[in-house]
């Protein structure tokens, strides 16, 4: 011990510790509390503890209304769910209904008035304040303009008949060159031919899906979303046909009973050669369809001289399909009964012209669908409310219907329809020198990327909204979407903006919050004593006569009750036209004639037809559930944004590879697109994908305005774009 | 390994669950997918993730019958693990991350006991198994709608269709309330099968007779898919269409390949 | 090596051990005090409360855990009593509706299924054998959480090597399964991992 | 300025120009050190691994590198067991081959795992029927055999040989290596094997699965024999390699025929069972579970020549060269079947691992092809660098090759 504590002592005692620590707990106690660790991160997201519970309420992403049971943690909503065997929608809900609770917590969530700085391709936020944006739209009405320069005061409703749509109209009644105006991209507007040959405007209509053997398709989405999805999925189940008119292979015509893959634009002339070889070969029943027209016999003579032309061997020219196949659907139609004829859309394409919807559900009359009873039946609409009724009201406008640069201030109200909206056909109605564009939306996203201004609305389940009947609905339907949580401070429900902007510029308010309207509307449905409310609780319908009193009802309606109409026994008179009221044969033919020429010939410049396609709610419009990279991103089982399909034939493209980037050019412009090839694409057919918007599901910080293929779509003077010629890359 | 005698021995006492897909019904609609991402807390796609990297337990395929335009058919097919019983991917898990449960016949997997190694993915034909390659992300606030009974992963490990567990424990704790300790045929069912719009998932005990899905497995139109492999799957398949069962299973020769999309 | 070679190891060897098995553990866990203190006695022999009135399970087989401001508003409507911990309780969240941040001695990693019911029901286990005397306490003792895993120190229990853990004690999945493999349950890890 | 760390008798280059040598190796190192952060930080998104290509470019670097360096144990149980006393100028040099692909092989792994923290779990609870868990006993177990085995090299260092406990340790450890051979020797036939049999078992994947014998699948023992087939050619690759860089003569020729003639004759027996094993496969195996051999080998590039190449080119033709006396004697001709034989076990490696994960099982899957990212490629590179570092440091101050002072005063 006499010599000096050296190097090699230290290292004998730090030895000896090394040793003596395996015989302690501190090796094994480290080592499984690290690997316990690796389950605690604490950038793991810990799901909320507490209490589960169940409420009921009405989805209001898209116009369907469907209902959903929500199960909850406290007061979150953790998933939601259909109500099994609910009379609406028999408790089916899509994709996108799923993800309803996520979006209050979208990336793309805006919690703050905000001016949008649009710089080269991109754009970003500043906070304003609400004021501001009152005072410049004030500034705008008050300056004298010229109606040279456009003068328009709008706003943009893409779902109307809700109360706020009325809201909109009572207060764009009261300032001068207030217009209030939808897209007419809705799948309601495919109903207008429907009307126009009825003769019929303040009449509704709807269908008897159930009822159907057989539906004949053309265009319609029947499986993928279209009208109330549950409905359709519902009758498919049990057996319902679908023969699916369509050019491109979607999901519906993947798995309809037929594909019948026509050219595009050949819609209606398929219709007109099915309505040949129907009244050619006797398949309708003449004597029970005159009594439904004034005057069936010139109607009927007229209408075969018409469409003399369109026998089978010329259809089959035009369309593709072979002569023999046309003969067949046109029977089946007669013994597969009963069937239905759909006129619908594609949810990126736009919709059919109007001679086109025309052609399509004249159908329907030579297979004497329509009336109560039948197929298309006739139904009451919503009354408004008690504020409504007595008020003056804008009328409803089609933005085609505008000219050209005649809008000054827009403002958009945040609901869509779910369907593509080309951003062209709004801009080129606005006034070139600094139009104001305001949007009403809880996101920075779809049109409000648009928007110089937004103000942030609540979103889905955080206020009070209410759900008219969708356009598919046999019987007038009223539910209304019951808040689980209350919005974010900064967020200004759109009718409380017009009050403030009404104060603003001096004029009258509206009665109460806008949660009060609804309930006005309520009690004049409850006044009526008509139909059933179906209680989600207990799965049971009571007629709205056993209830007590109004505010029973409204409490019934406000816990996710849906009030359901009796069908209408008798509908209004209405006089068929085969043409349309409006419409002489002349001016049909030529308009059909028109759409046979816009298709694109080989040996121009221009020698594919462009055809977009997307999913209902999912075309680069809103924002939708960030977990819909699931059926998109993580799987291709829908095609993203900007993903061309061509068959690997058509001609001219040898030289590309699967999967090549490339460019899609139009009259209207150029585009980038990613090749696919797919043998199921029409030869000399391009189409061309909308997907979910990108930026703001994956909630990247740059928020990017990507072009995308409605952008070099030509857009037609009736607002369609269903077809435009293109080429692929450079020549 | 003893849970597997387990099994066998216990078979009479226990349920063994499996699924019927009705490829003639299924229309492709995806309800499914978000159902069992929303019940199983799957997070949403990273900005850079493809559809080979994404977390998909319920995955759906479109499958083409290999003829071009305009002859052009398809069936959408529900992919998701299959349960087999002669189980590939528990004979190679070196830690017993993987277990066919003796209770229920699910094949489990427990993340937390999970490393990562992947070798079960490899050893799955049905491509059914998701590794987490990013860390689990959630846009902010929406992690307070995860899903309490199902825990989230961490990234590194394997994951999986489980037949929504997290279902069964909780209609457990309801029926043993009730003073029960087995389950009525409808108390437990997976998302999937619940929110299906055509009613084409069908779950179910594979081993009670008088169940909805034992009449179902009857049908001569059953199928599963790769059964000639052995593995035996508690998930079956049915279609009528014999262009979809030889373009969905191998039963037979083909020389020319079946061309996909989705 | 000679002797003072040896000594030296020796002393390296004492010194981990104690390092190890005293000092360690301590500095493993953090020990944190609860909001403020609750006494079960008090509430359970001044005003006859069971522990069934706090802690039950519910209609749908869950269990309901520690009772939250719903339930404690039932008597709590004002400050009773004078403790300094009953003024913190009613102002600090009652008032101001806020639910109490109570560090849960004995709650499982996220990834763990526990039925409180299947194992009151048809187990039969009291509560005592895994809460021990909780529910006879004056006060709160400090909660100790892991530093590493963050989860709490009766996971582990109260044994830093974990040898001889009689039942109950501890809570570590080997615990469960002891357990599990003396009453013979076939189960399987979803049986307890969600 | 380490002249007294060189061993006694030999030259080696100056210390500056050594470590001038050595520095783009240790900038590959860093890069690689760099990569492997990215990777523990942020996970496995770095690489281009997918959810069916779930093993990439480190697995099948593992299954080469490990087939490769089986010469370490397959040279040691020809010296110490079968008494081979030829073998002793190369088997220091073996060994430190054998170490640096095994510990490169693990480093690659736990980079390769998503939770390497619980990779414990497999010792602590394995799953006895995975032969993923025997392959992470034997490996670890050899590789402590592999350090025992290193630690009387690294004594034999000049400076640490003045220690007089050392010597008596190394002494000692001397003693325990026929021991220490044999259970290297058991442990490395046991892991080349479950590392072959870890696809073989895979039930589910048609172009792997193979027919059971004694209990393993084929490929069990057909991953033994190639690895102790290519080992050898690869200890005379890397003692060629070493003594062209040195500009030294290491060993006399006769070793490196030795080392060529074993080689080839292990190759003729390997391509003997592994065509047997191909026929009964295509013939058997794969058409019972509906998968004929245009199902495995219909997608190009992976045709049937990869099958042919593997046998014929990289299987038969280095044997025949290597077993050929005349032909053996030519260092040309000996090189060339060297590196035949070492491509062909690396080629089966990588059949075995890429190509059964690019084909389709499901019938509507795709064929997918799979490129590593440059986190992949960097932490690969890496630990190539890390061996060549630890070998050049080996090289310059331990006696890996006894032969060479005698080789160079003469």
């Amino acid at each position: 011990m006499s010599k000096r504590f050296n190097r090699r002592d230290v290292m004998k005692i730090v030895g000896g510790g090394i040793a003596g620590m395996v015989f302690t707990p501190i090796p094994w106690k480290l080592i499984d509390d690290l690997s316990i660790w690796t389950q605690n991160w604490s950038w793991i997201p810990v799901p909320l503890k507490g209490d589960i519970n169940y409420k009921y309420s009405i989805c209001t992403i898209c116009s369907a209304g469907c209902p959903v049971r929500a199960r909850n943690v406290g007061t979150q909503p953790v998933s939601l769910w259909g109500i099994k065997n609910h009379p609406v929608n028999n408790g089916a809900l899509c994709p996108l209904g799923f993800g309803g609770h996520h979006l209050a917590f979208h990336p793309a969530r805006l919690r703050h008035p905000v001016k949008i700085v649009h710089e080269k391709n991109k754009i970003s936020t500043e906070k304003v304040s609400c004021a501001d944006i009152i005072s410049l739209i004030r500034k705008n009405i008050e300056s004298k303009q010229t109606p040279q320069t456009g003068n328009l005061i709008a706003m943009l409703d893409d779902r109307p008949g809700r109360t706020v749509s009325y809201a909109y109209r009572a207060f764009l009644a009261q300032i001068p060159n207030g217009t209030y105006i939808t897209t007419g991209t809705d799948e309601t507007d495919s109903m207008q031919g429907l009307y126009e040959i009825l003769g019929t405007e303040n009449q509704e209509y709807g269908f008897n899906i159930e009822k159907a053997r057989t539906i004949v398709s053309f265009g319609a989405p029947l499986l993928e979303g279209w009208g109330i999805p549950g409905r359709m999925m519902h009758a498919r189940k049990n057996g319902c046909r679908i023969l699916q008119v369509e050019t491109r292979f979607s999901h519906t015509a993947s798995v309809a009973d037929r594909w019948l893959p026509v050219k595009p634009g050949t819609e209606a002339v398929f219709a007109l050669g099915l309505a040949n070889v129907l009244i050619n070969e006797n398949l309708i029943d003449t004597d029970k369809l005159s009594y439904q027209s004034a005057n069936f016999d010139k109607e009927l003579k007229n209408y075969k001289e018409c469409i003399a032309g369109y026998t089978p061997a010329y259809v089959a020219g035009r369309t593709g399909i072979k002569e023999e196949l046309i003969r067949e659907i046109a029977r089946e139609m007669t013994t597969e009964t009963p069937s239905l004829v759909i006129c619908g859309r594609e949810p990126a394409a736009g919709p059919f012209s109007r001679e086109e919807q025309i052609a399509i559900w004249g159908l329907n009359f030579l297979l004497g669908n329509i009336g109560p009873g039948n197929l298309i039946v006739p139904r009451r609409s919503v009354p408004a409310g008690a504020s409504f009724s007595e008020t003056k009201l804008a009328s409803v406008k089609k933005i085609s219907d505008l000219p050209d640069h005649s809008i000054r201030v827009l403002m958009i109200d945040e609901a869509e329809s779910g369907h593509a909206i080309p951003w062209q056909l709004i801009e080129r109605k606005l006034v070139a020198d600094n139009p104001l564009v305001i949007s009403m939306s809880p996101y920075l996203a779809g049109m409000t990327k648009r928007a110089d201004y937004v103000i942030p609305a609540p979103t889905q389940y955080e206020s009070c909204q209410d759900i008219p009947p969708s356009f598919d609905s046999q019987t007038a339907t009223y539910a209304v979407s019951a808040p689980f949580y209350t919005p974010p401070e900064n967020v200004i429900q759109p009718t409380e903006f017009l009050n403030r902007l009404a104060e603003d510029i001096g004029i009258e308010k509206t009665n109460g919050s806008y949660t009060d309207m609804i309930k006005e509307r309520t009690a004049e449905i409850y006044e009526k004593k008509r139909g059933w409310i179906y209680i989600p609780h207990n799965g049971r319908l009571i007629e709205t006569a056993d209830v007590f009193t109004g505010q029973q009802f409204w409490s019934h309606l406000n816990n996710g009750g849906y009030w359901i109409d009796e069908p209408l026994e008798q509908a209004d008179n209405y006089s068929i036209s085969l043409f349309g009221i409006s419409h002489d044969r002349g001016s049909f033919e030529k308009a059909l004639r028109q759409i046979d020429k816009s298709y694109p010939s080989e040996n121009t410049t221009y020698p594919l037809a462009l055809v977009p396609f997307g999913w209902r709610g999912v075309v680069d419009s809103g924002p939708v559930t960030p977990l819909i990279t699931k059926l998109y991103q993580e799987t291709e089982f829908r095609k993203g944004t900007n993903r061309a399909l061509i068959h690997p034939e058509t001609g001219g493209f040898s030289r590309l590879r699967d999967g090549a980037q490339t460019t899609i050019v139009t009259d209207s412009g150029e585009l980038q697109v990613r090749i696919e090839f797919n043998d199921s694409v029409m030869p000399g057919v391009v189409h061309v994908a909308l997907g979910p918007d990108q930026d703001s599901i994956t909630g990247v910080k740059e928020v990017r305005i990507k072009e995308n293929i409605l952008s070099v779509c030509s857009l037609k003077d009736n607002g369609t774009w269903r077809m435009t010629p293109a080429r692929i890359g450079t020549v | 390994m003893n849970n597997r005698n387990k099994v066998t021995q216990d078979n009479q006492k226990h349920p063994r669950y499996g699924m019927v897909v009705d490829l003639d019904k299924c229309t492709g609609c995806g309800t499914c997918s978000l159902a069992c991402a929303v019940e199983n807390n799957q997070q949403p796609a990273t900005p850079d993730m493809t559809n080979r990297t994404g977390n998909t337990w319920m995955r759906m395929y479109k499958v083409h019958n290999g003829k071009p335009f305009p002859d052009s058919r398809a069936v959408f097919v529900p992919m998701f693990c299959q349960q087999c019983d002669d189980t590939p991917c528990l004979y190679v898990c070196p830690q017993n991350a993987v277990e066919l449960d003796p209770m229920t016949g699910i094949v489990a997997q427990i993340p937390e006991r999970c490393f990562g190694c992947r070798y079960c993915m490899a050893a799955c034909p049905y491509e059914s198994r998701y590794f987490n390659w990013w860390d689990p992300v959630w846009p902010e606030g929406m992690e307070k709608t995860l899903n309490p009974d199902v825990s989230p992963r961490m990234r590194g490990v394997v994951e999986k269709c489980n037949f929504c567990h997290g279902r069964w424990q909780r209609a457990r704790a309801k029926a043993a309330s009730e003073g029960r300790r087995e389950l009525r045929e409808d108390e437990y069912i997976p998302a999937c099968v619940e929110c299906c719009p055509t009613e084409a998932l069908t779950f179910g005990n594979l081993d009670d007779p008088k169940s909805k899905i034992a009449k179902l497995v009857d049908d001569p139109n059953i199928f599963k898919i790769l059964g000639r492999l052995g593995t035996k799957p508690k998930v079956y398949y049915r279609t009528t269409r014999s262009w979809v069962r030889n373009a969905v299973d191998r039963n037979i020769y083909s020389e020319t390949k079946e061309t996909v999309h989705g | 090596m000679n002797n003072k070679g040896i000594l030296f190891f020796f002393a390296g060897f004492i010194a981990m051990l104690v390092f190890g098995w005293f000092l360690f553990p301590s500095l493993m866990y953090q020990k944190l005090e609860q909001p403020f203190h609750f006494s079960h006695v008090t509430h359970t022999e001044m005003t006859g409360m069971s522990c069934n009135d706090c802690h039950y399970v519910k209609s749908d087989g869950q269990f309901s855990g520690i009772p939250t401001n719903e339930n404690c508003s039932m008597c709590h409507m004002g400050i009773l009593g004078e403790t300094e911990d009953e003024r913190i309780f009613v102002e600090e969240y009652m008032m101001q509706d806020r639910e109490v941040p109570w560090f849960v001695y004995s709650r499982q990693p996220e990834n763990v299924y526990f039925p409180h019911v299947q194992h009151i029901d048809f187990g039969e286990i009291s509560c005592e054998r895994c809460h021990g005397e909780h529910g006879t306490s004056e006060s709160l003792r400090p909660f100790q959480r892991n530093r590493l895993s963050g989860y709490s120190r009766d996971i582990w229990g109260p044994s830093i090597s974990r040898i001889n853990n009689p039942a109950g004690i501890g809570m570590k999945m080997n615990d469960c399964i002891r357990c599990h493999e003396q009453s013979e349950l076939t189960i399987g890890c979803i049986g307890c991992h969600k | 300025m380490d002249k007294k760390l060189i061993v006694r008798g030999v030259t080696r280059m100056e210390f500056k120009k050594f470590i001038t040598y050595l520095i783009p190796w240790f900038i590959l190192l860093g890069i690689g050190l760099y990569a492997m952060y990215l990777v523990f930080r942020y996970g496995l998104n770095h690489t281009n691994m997918d959810n069916r290509f779930a093993f990439g470019l480190w697995i099948y670097f593992d299954l080469a590198i490990i087939a490769l360096g089986a010469g370490a144990f397959f040279t040691g149980l020809l010296l110490y067991v079968f008494k081979r006393h030829e073998f002793k100028s190369v088997i220091n040099s073996a060994v430190v081959i054998g170490f640096i692909c095994y510990s490169g092989a693990i480093a690659a792994l736990v980079v390769d795992v998503g939770q390497p923290l619980r990779a414990w779990f497999t010792l602590y609870r394995p799953n006895a029927h995975s032969m993923l868990a025997e392959v992470t006993f034997c490996l670890s177990l050899y590789l402590t055999v592999l350090a025992v085995e290193y630690v009387p090299i690294v004594m034999k260092n000049r400076k640490l040989k003045q220690l007089p406990s050392f010597l008596v340790f190394e002494f000692k450890l001397h003693k325990v290596m026929p021991l220490l051979a044999g259970v290297g020797a058991l442990l490395s036939f046991f892991h080349q094997g479950s590392l072959g049999g870890m696809f073989g078992v895979l039930n589910g994947q048609p172009f792997a699965f193979r027919e059971t014998v004694l209990v393993f699948p084929s490929t069990f023992f057909l991953f033994v024999l190639s690895a102790i087939a290519a080992g050898p050619s690869f200890i005379l690759l890397t003692t060629w390699l070493v003594s062209k860089i040195s500009g030294k003569r290491l060993v006399t020729k006769d070793v490196l025929m030795s080392l060529g003639k074993i080689s080839g004759i292990l190759l003729i027996i390997y391509v003997f069972f592994k065509s047997i094993d191909s026929l009964v496969w295509l013939n058997k195996t794969s058409p019972a579970v509906g998968f004929s051999a245009a199902d495995h080998y219909g997608f190009a590039p992976f045709g049937i020549w990869i099958l042919s190449l593997e046998i014929i080119l990289l299987g038969l033709v280095p044997g025949l060269i290597l077993i050929n006396k005349k032909l053996r004697a030519r260092t040309s001709w000996l090189l060339t079947g060297a590196v035949l034989a070492c491509a062909g076990v690396a080629l089966n490696r990588f059949v075995t691992t890429i190509q059964t994960l690019s084909l389709p099982t499901l019938p509507f899957a795709d064929f997918l092809t799979y490129t590593p990212t440059w986190e992949e490629t960097a932490i690969f590179l890496m630990v190539i660098a890390y061996g060549v570092i630890l070998y050049s440091f080996s090289f310059r101050y331990l006696p890996l090759f006894p032969q060479e002072r005698e080789l160079h005063t003469k």
